[in-house]
């Protein structure tokens, strides 16, 4: 039972209260796009045994999506950040490594 | 082999049982092998078992990094039914179904395959158009369901409330010939069966890498040492991903968390399983007792074999409005498994960018019923180096093509 | 013979007499007894039959690790199988059933079982009953599972209630013996918020029964004062018959609290389950003795020293008059000592250890007992119970044994700390050879959100042995609990001493070199009849893996899920495999530590609160009026108004005849209704929609499709253009969270720069369709709004009043008939219903529901949501390629719908379907191609989507996808039916009625 | 408004330490905008006499409140009769200000639990810390009532006010009512 907390309200979110959405940092391709994008955009995931960057929904309170990186097989929580980035921002990014030196960054 | 019969045990009574031999035997990875199977769970099993039955392919080592059949094949609800939708699903499941009623004579190990009867209930009028729609499907792929009200309901499960306040039982997709088995047994019987066709199973030997050469496999690195092979078949459910990576491909999948759990054992008092897919929840009752608990996976990547404990209780909630006796029985033991999701819920059976290299996974919550059928056509894709008819449409490619095989269109989720 | 001592007894109320009934014979305890002891004080020794061979079974301890003593209690919609009596407070008329016995306890048909015993050893059932195969279901199988479990199913619907509770603390310490009361108070000190649970009616735990002394003084005493000390500390929160049951992930825990068990009769719910986040959680869960194995372990009157004693001291009950003690260590000399003091017999203690020179033992000694070390039990004599028990050395086969006379033994194999908790969360364990136990290993602890630990041990549950050390350990592990909280604490443990023990000596099988005849008699699983041989038996046959030999035996597999057997189990495996037992590991622990009920899982949600339910604004009309209900989600709609006499069909009927000729009502107000107001909002819809709003004129309607990524149809709705920058969505019923969620997804996580807002406004309004020819007057009966076709024409909305209330009218259609929909404030809505229904009498109005709804559509051939798609339908199959704006060079599904699948031209397309005899063609019927394909499957070429009867045509009409469907015109085609018959029918436009719109636009 | 209903007509209960009742119509409005816009904050002030709550706090002024909803969106509270007139004239005053007000009074219900037993029967259906020290007086807390979105705050007195959407409102109150109908836990 995960507590994430959203960074736009600040509350300690039990799981019940969000709604999870899939990996995040995904890049949309749309008309014009090669077969191999398109389908990597809708189904080809990340699926690592450790460290992973997901989407919840703050869905029974404040309505915002945010993001997470979490660790897999141990459910740590390296920390949530806002929706509108397109990469995990510099701190997160620490934090994972000061927990997981052998890190080695998004795939 | 020593064949097993009731005689057998009579005669092994006599000396106290110290006359049987390992089920199947243990030795350390030979230096070569035609076909190495990675993972000794139900699937790679089977793999193996077909591709000597059906091929004579007998040079085969099946790796397992744990226990036997200790993946899903150990943790789930041993459901066993063929009532699907899209001709590619209803197909293989039916195959599998059909293997699964002379398993326990095939390999001489009783897997106590009991085709006591799957009921899914319809309880809104949507799920009721969906499974009619599923009966007119079976009855021309060879499945044998009906579509029944719920009188007949009540007939079959005795104990179901089929007039509840919320959700009224307006009928069910009845497949007779659906059913359970011992799910351990299953794994057993086949690990046997292969031993004996001299196959060698080793277990905790985990693959740590995949060795190719021009885009072709040529062996496994493991933690029993370097083993070169032909071919290789990765089977191993929640974990392909991972080894998917190490042959140098990805997946179109996700690992989550699915729970399962059972009641303390009481006396027969339901003789069939039943799902309820709206109100999410499905149960059945073993031959030692226990009701046989599951529901809805987490939504969220997990490799724990823990799961949310709000789904515990979503399931429990929907079975003991469905089955209100239960209310005072109690849970016994909770557990989760590992399940591999696919973009459209369905498959993957087989080849991959690497050469001589087949995958089977993405069976999500579907993994048990399909065994025998998956290691049938698993079997003929590694053989032949091509699909059959049975796995033809499961391949990687449809999910560029956008050719997908989705069940959840009907009313029903899979389970 | 068991029976109740003159005196003793600190549990029970000797003056307070309580009658229940076991097996319907009348009995008597005392108030303060478990049912455990008052069934050995009334002389019951047989309490139950074991699954497999129905041998005779008595009590075996004193808690929750009972194995034997599952009852069938209550009655009716109290009735509850698999009860503990061991944990179940007796209380005036209680009834409890022993379970597996037939047709009576003394006499078990069954037990027959046990000649064949031989017949039966670990999985003979996987090497049988094999042939002929219809035997397996129907003869091998109904007797194998008649036979197993023993718990009665119960007959009646429960007739408690239960409740859960959020708790949120900074330290969970489970377990209220010494151990957590002194963890709770050095915690409690801190100023951290503690909840401290005890899973039994009183705390204090084992300490006062074993004699143990704090503080110079009986550990009573202590006890006592304690909790008067943390009774005044407004910061912890003590609770008994609170059981901690699991452990998950992030600090959540459940604790499983018993109100009324004890008392059935009383108010309020039956249990409560906590779901409680704890920063830092401390097991202080104990120990539980290990049984020994020898030949007739389980006879009844065999029983665990520790329970021997806890019945004497706590409940003044007496197992036997005469106990012969076996051990392997000191702890067993304290019931030779207490049953002494007691003034019963102990003839012998039977010691496996060569020497033996402790305090303890001198003691026992000193009062005269015989005390035989390096000696065994080679087997128990006796046939429903304790007769004696023949004496042997340790080592060796054990030979032909000299004989004890005795009526109950007390067996002791050292003790196992209760690691569940610690286990449920991944936490690793480590084994002792001292004390030949696994216990936590601080080092491998479960972590929490932060990768921190989150779970620590204290007392025994640590591997704590004596008073002193649970003391010190205990505090210890409050103290650092509550500084991970983040508090100031610092460790100061109640003065207590080790008692001076000599090490124990792990013994596994008693005699150490007995011969099968013995081990096939030696009980590891009591319940599950799985003996030491089985366990040999799965070894040698390659189940080596302890989860194997687990599953091939079931071995720890039953209730009492392997409390007492797991460590001797493995310890026998780890023997035959010639392995270490940390080598061979234990098998994971799961939730529930305990079972736990499942009326409390689900707690409140029953009956009418089993799920939310949507109500509209109209609901009691409905209610009032007939309404056959139809769930849509969460929403009830009535799916048709039955008026007395009616049928269902009948009903639809006449309500789509009343409509299309004069006057229908629906009630609409489960349609989605979504608020998109910003600069960005016309670029915005743009993309969600497959068509162009951006081009909508304000007070103007547009109908939409939207699909998804994958370029599936998802879901539908007009939309409303307000002003410039401002549009009203309407959804499908039931999609307007799911569509506002996409919307926010998009605007959160993809286009975060663009200026929009959305707002689900769907409860605001109820909604009212008005359709029909009479629908224009019957609004100007109500007055207020010019509601002319100049004034408000087709596909055009405009605001007003209706008698006085405001509304928004849209001229939209679903119907094919002049039609209007009229938003109004919900509170508001039921008053003007009400109103047009008074106006609309005149023209013989009527309610009409989802099905007429549905047949007046398909009469038009408007599509359905989830009739006509079904999430694998893209729009360009539906024939709503009108609906696909070309000039967009972007939407969402836009390039899912140019890949090869997509495009192919023998997509299955929508087209309309006749029977030739006029008849309804069956739904989700398939359309029958050529022959079969490879996999033996008839090949099919569509599918019908919708059919219904028409009323207004007279006639079967049906909506499909068929292959090349719309150029098959007039094609003759056939249906599957499920009897294996056909059915035929013509390819026909699915435009049924009204084909040029001409009464809809009047 | 003489015809205007809430959703339950006022139902009410009354537990052993515990009393549930549905509110009388109340005006919300829902102001989406940029919460740091000088503007909004003046009108806002201006329309309801309060200072702009911060992150999840409300503040009340007389009979009209404002709460924080989230980072984007406000809740409202003025009497029923005054919603549609305040949608209006935020409309007005915010010409050309970038934001979304709508009148949500209609789509709401309202509940009042009072009695000490108040925070037990939340806390025995909403994941949250009920605790005094962890929610008081000027905090709207969104979270989920058993099975549905929710909002409550607690006043002085210790009377909770929950609001939920108006379809569910029999649900709420079921729930609320089963919580309310058990005696005290004596935990809070």
């Amino acid at each position: 039972m995960l507590i994430l907390q959203c960074p736009y309200c600040g509350i300690q979110c039990d799981e019940t209260e969000l709604a999870p959405g899939g990996q995040a940092h995904l890049k949309r391709h749309g008309p014009g796009s090669s077969d191999e994008d398109f389908e990597a955009y809708l189904f080809d995931r990340d699926n690592p045994m450790g460290v992973h960057f997901e989407r919840w929904r703050h869905a029974n309170g404040c309505g915002k999506w945010f993001l997470a990186a979490r660790c897999t097989t141990t459910l740590e929580v390296f920390g949530t950040y806002s929706a509108q980035t397109t990469e995990p921002p510099a701190e997160i990014a620490d934090r994972i490594r000061a927990r997981r030196p052998n890190w080695e960054g998004r795939t | 082999m020593r064949r097993y019969s009731a005689f057998a045990i009579a005669r092994e009574a006599l000396r106290h049982h110290t006359g049987w031999n390992r089920a199947w035997r243990s030795r350390d990875p030979k230096k070569h092998y035609k076909v190495i199977v990675i993972g000794a769970g139900g699937h790679g099993l089977a793999t193996a078992y077909y591709l000597g039955k059906n091929y004579g392919i007998r040079d085969i080592a099946v790796l397992e990094k744990g226990w036997l059949g200790g993946g899903n094949t150990g943790r789930n609800t041993t459901i066993i039914r063929s009532n699907y939708l899209q001709d590619p699903s209803a197909a293989i499941y039916e195959k599998s179904r059909s293997l699964y009623e002379t398993f326990s004579q095939d390999v001489n190990y009783n897997a106590m395959f009991s085709p006591r009867g799957v009921l899914m209930l319809a309880q809104t009028h949507h799920e009721v158009r969906g499974y009619q729609r599923t009966a007119h499907a079976n009855a021309l792929q060879g499945v044998e369901t009906e579509f029944v009200g719920p009188e007949r309901v009540k007939e079959i499960v005795p104990i179901i409330n089929i007039d509840g306040p919320r959700y009224p039982v307006l009928g069910a997709l009845w497949q007779p010939r659906g059913g359970t088995a011992r799910h351990d047994a299953v794994a057993w019987g086949y690990a046997r069966a292969c031993s004996g066709m001299g196959m060698d199973i080793i277990q905790k030997c985990e693959v740590t890498g995949v060795r190719s050469d021009g885009g072709t496999v040529t062996g496994v690195t493991t933690t029993k040492g370097d083993i070169a092979c032909d071919k290789l078949a990765i089977v191993v459910a929640g974990h392909s991903g991972h080894l998917a990576g190490m042959a140098g491909f990805r997946l179109p999948i996700e690992s989550v968390a699915l729970q399962a759990l059972v009641s303390e054992p009481i006396k027969p008092c339901m003789d069939c399983v039943v799902m309820a897919n709206t109100v999410h929840g499905y149960m059945s009752q073993s031959d030692k007792g226990e009701m046989v608990i599951g529901g809805g996976a987490d939504g969220y990547n997990n490799y724990t074999q823990r799961g949310s404990f709000h789904h515990v209780e979503e399931t429990v909630r929907a079975l003991v409005e469905t089955f209100p006796m239960i209310s005072r029985l109690k849970m016994m033991r909770q557990w989760g498994g590992i399940v591999d999701m696919t973009g459209d819920r369905s498959p993957i059976i087989s080849k991959t960018p690497l050469g001589n290299t087949f995958i089977n996974c993405g069976w999500g919550t579907g993994g048990f019923k399909s065994i025998p059928g998956s290691g049938w056509a698993m079997a003929e894709l590694v053989a032949k180096g091509e699909p059959g008819p049975l796995a033809a449409e499961f391949g990687l490619d449809r999910f560029r093509e956008g050719r997908f095989i989705d069940e959840s269109v009907a009313a029903g989720v899979a389970h | 013979m068991s029976h109740r001592l003159p005196q003793g007894g600190r549990l029970v109320n000797r003056d307070a007499p309580v009658g229940f009934t076991f097996d319907s014979k009348r009995m008597q305890g005392l108030e303060g007894d478990t049912l455990a002891s008052a069934l050995l004080a009334n002389g019951q020794g047989i309490v139950n039959r074991s699954y497999k061979y129905h041998r005779p079974r008595g009590i075996l301890a004193s808690g929750p690790e009972e194995p034997n003593a599952l009852v069938g209690l209550g009655q009716g919609k109290r009735f509850e199988p698999d009860q503990r009596a061991t944990t179940t407070e007796l209380f005036d008329g209680l009834s409890a059933m022993s379970q597996n016995a037939w047709p009576s306890l003394g006499f078990d048909a069954m037990a027959v079982n046990q000649w064949f015993a031989s017949m039966m050893p670990a999985g003979f059932y996987y090497k049988t009953f094999i042939w002929p195969r219809s035997f397996w279901m129907h003869i091998y199988e109904p007797v194998i599972r008649e036979a197993a479990a023993s718990g009665l199913p119960p007959k009646e619907e429960d007739c408690d209630t239960y409740e859960h509770f959020h708790a949120f603390v900074d330290l969970l310490i489970v377990g209220g013996g010494i151990a957590g009361l002194q963890a709770a108070l050095t915690a409690g000190k801190s100023g951290a918020t503690v909840m401290l649970v005890e899973q039994a009616a009183h705390w204090g735990g084992r300490a006062p029964v074993d004699g143990a002394e704090i503080e110079g003084q009986p550990a009573e005493v202590w006890i006592n004062e304690t909790l008067q000390t943390l009774g005044t500390m407004k910061n912890v929160r003590l609770r008994t018959r609170c059981m901690g049951a699991g452990v998950y992930d992030h600090g959540y825990a459940l604790a499983y609290e018993r109100l009324t068990d004890h008392a059935p009769e009383a108010e309020g719910p039956r249990h409560r389950l906590w779901k409680i986040r704890a920063r830092q959680i401390v097991t202080a869960t104990g120990a539980i003795e290990r049984p020994l194995s020898f030949a007739g372990n389980d006879l009844p009157g065999v029983m665990l020293a520790s329970a021997v004693r806890d019945y004497v001291v706590n409940f003044g009950v007496a197992p036997g008059h005469r106990t012969v003690i076996v051990t392997n260590n000191d702890d067993a000399y304290r019931t030779a000592l207490t049953l002494i003091d007691a003034g019963l017999e102990v003839p012998v203690v039977i010691d496996v250890r060569d020497r033996v020179n402790s305090p303890l033992a001198r003691e026992v000694s000193r009062r005269g007992v015989a005390v035989e070390t390096g000696a065994a039990v080679m087997k128990v004599k006796g046939k429903k119970g304790v007769e004696g028990v023949m004496l042997c050395r340790a080592n060796g086969t054990g030979g032909a044994g000299a004989p004890v006379e005795c009526d109950s033994v007390a067996m002791s194999g050292g003790w196992s700390p209760v690691v569940h908790l610690w286990s449920h969360c991944g936490g690793k364990l480590t084994w002792s050879d001292e004390n030949a136990h696994f216990h936590p290993d601080p080092n491998r602890a479960p972590t929490g959100a932060e990768g921190e630990v989150f779970v620590r041990t204290a007392g025994i549950a640590s591997g704590a042995m004596g008073t002193g050390s649970v003391l010190q350990d205990a505090s210890a592990a409050g103290a650092a609990a509550a500084r991970a909280a983040g508090f100031t604490a610092k460790s100061a443990a109640a003065r207590a001493a080790d008692a001076e023990e000599a090490p124990m000596k792990p013994v596994w099988v008693m005699p150490e070199q007995a011969l099968p005849e013995l081990r096939s008699k030696m009980f590891l699983d009591f319940q599950n009849d799985v003996k030491v041989s089985d366990v040999q038996l799965a070894a040698q046959e390659g189940y080596e893996s302890v989860e194997l030999t687990k599953r091939y035996t079931t071995l720890g597999m039953a209730n009492d899920q392997g409390k007492l057997s797991n460590i001797n189990g493995l310890a026998i495996l780890a023997g035959s495999l010639g392995a270490e037992i940390p080598q061979v590991g234990t098998t994971t622990f799961r939730p529930p530590y305990q079972p736990i009920s499942f009326g409390s899982i689900a707690g409140e949600a029953r009956g009418e609160i089993f799920q939310p339910l949507r109500r509209t604004p109209m609901h009691e009309w409905h209610e009032a009026n007939g309404a056959y209900w139809e769930p849509v989600g969460h929403w009830r709609r009535p799916y048709c108004y039955q008026q007395p006499g009616e049928t269902i069909e009948q009903a639809v009927q006449r309500e789509v005849r009343t409509t299309r000729a004069s006057l229908g009502l629906l009630d609409a107000s489960t349609l989605g209704k979504l608020v998109v107001k910003g600069p960005d909002a016309g670029r915005f819809l743009d993309m969600l929609y497959t068509n162009k709003m951006s081009t909508l004129k304000p007070g103007r309607c547009r109908y939409g499709l939207m699909c998804n990524e994958n370029g599936f149809l998802s879901d539908d709705g007009v939309v409303a253009r307000i002003d410039e920058d401002t549009f009203l969505c309407h959804t499908t019923s039931g999609g307007a969270d799911r569509i506002h969620g996409w919307m926010e997804d998009w605007l959160q996580c993809e286009w975060w720069d663009w200026k929009v807002y959305v707002a689900n406004v769907t409860e605001q309004c109820g909604q009212i369709a008005v359709v029909g020819p009479n629908a224009r007057k019957v609004l100007e009966r109500l007055g207020g709004m010019d509601v002319s076709r100049q004034a408000l024409p087709f596909m055009g909305w405009a605001d007003g009043e209706l008698a006085g209330t405001p509304v928004r009218i849209y001229r939209i259609s679903f119907s094919g008939e002049l039609s209007y929909e009229i938003a109004v404030p919900a509170g508001r809505a039921r008053a003007l219903w009400d109103k047009l229904f008074a106006a609309g009498v005149e023209f013989g109005a009527t309610a009409y529901g989802t099905e007429a709804l549905h047949i007046m559509r398909a009469e038009k051939g408007f599509i359905m949501i989830g009739d006509e798609t079904d999430g694998t339908v893209i729009p360009q199959d539906l024939g709503l390629d009108w609906a696909i704006s070309k000039k967009k060079d972007d939407y969402l599904g836009k390039r899912a719908q140019q890949r090869s699948f997509m495009t192919s031209p023998d997509r299955w397309k929508l087209v309309g379907l006749e029977t030739l005899d006029g008849s309804v063609l069956p739904d989700g019927a398939y359309a029958l191609g050529e022959g079969d394909n490879a996999n033996g499957q008839r090949n099919t070429i569509g599918r019908v989507t919708s059919s219904y009867h028409s009323p207004t045509l007279g006639r079967g009409i049906a909506m499909g996808l068929v292959k090349h469907g719309p150029d098959r015109m007039g094609e003759v085609i056939r249906f599957g039916k499920t009897d294996g018959g056909t059915i035929e029918a013509k390819i026909v436009s699915p435009v049924f009625y009204d084909p040029d719109g001409e009464k809809q636009d009047v | 408004m003489s015809d205007a209903m809430t959703a339950l007509n006022g139902a009410s209960m009354q537990g052993p330490v515990a009393a549930v009742r549905e509110a009388a119509l109340q005006g919300m409005v829902l102001l989406r905008g940029d919460l740091a816009d000088e503007t909004l904050a003046a009108v806002v002030k201006d329309l309801t006499g309060c200072d702009l709550p911060g992150q999840r706090e409300m503040v009340q002024a007389g009979n009209t409140a404002v709460a924080w909803m989230s980072p984007d969106e406000l809740l409202l509270l003025v009497p029923y009769e005054e919603a549609g007139t305040t949608v209006a004239s935020l409309s007005q005053a915010l010409e050309g200000v970038y934001h979304l007000a709508v009148d949500v009074s209609d789509a709401r219900a309202l509940f009042r639990i009072s009695g000490e037993g108040a925070r037990e029967v939340l806390a025995r259906l909403c994941p949250v810390d009920l605790s005094p020290a962890a929610f008081g007086p000027g905090e709207m807390r969104r979270s989920r009532l058993a099975q549905v979105p929710a909002a409550f705050w607690i006043d002085e007195t210790g009377t909770i006010s929950l609001v939920c959407f108006r379809s569910v409102a029999g649900y709420a109150f079921g729930a609320l009512s089963a919580a309310a109908e058990s005696g005290p836990v004596n935990f809070l």
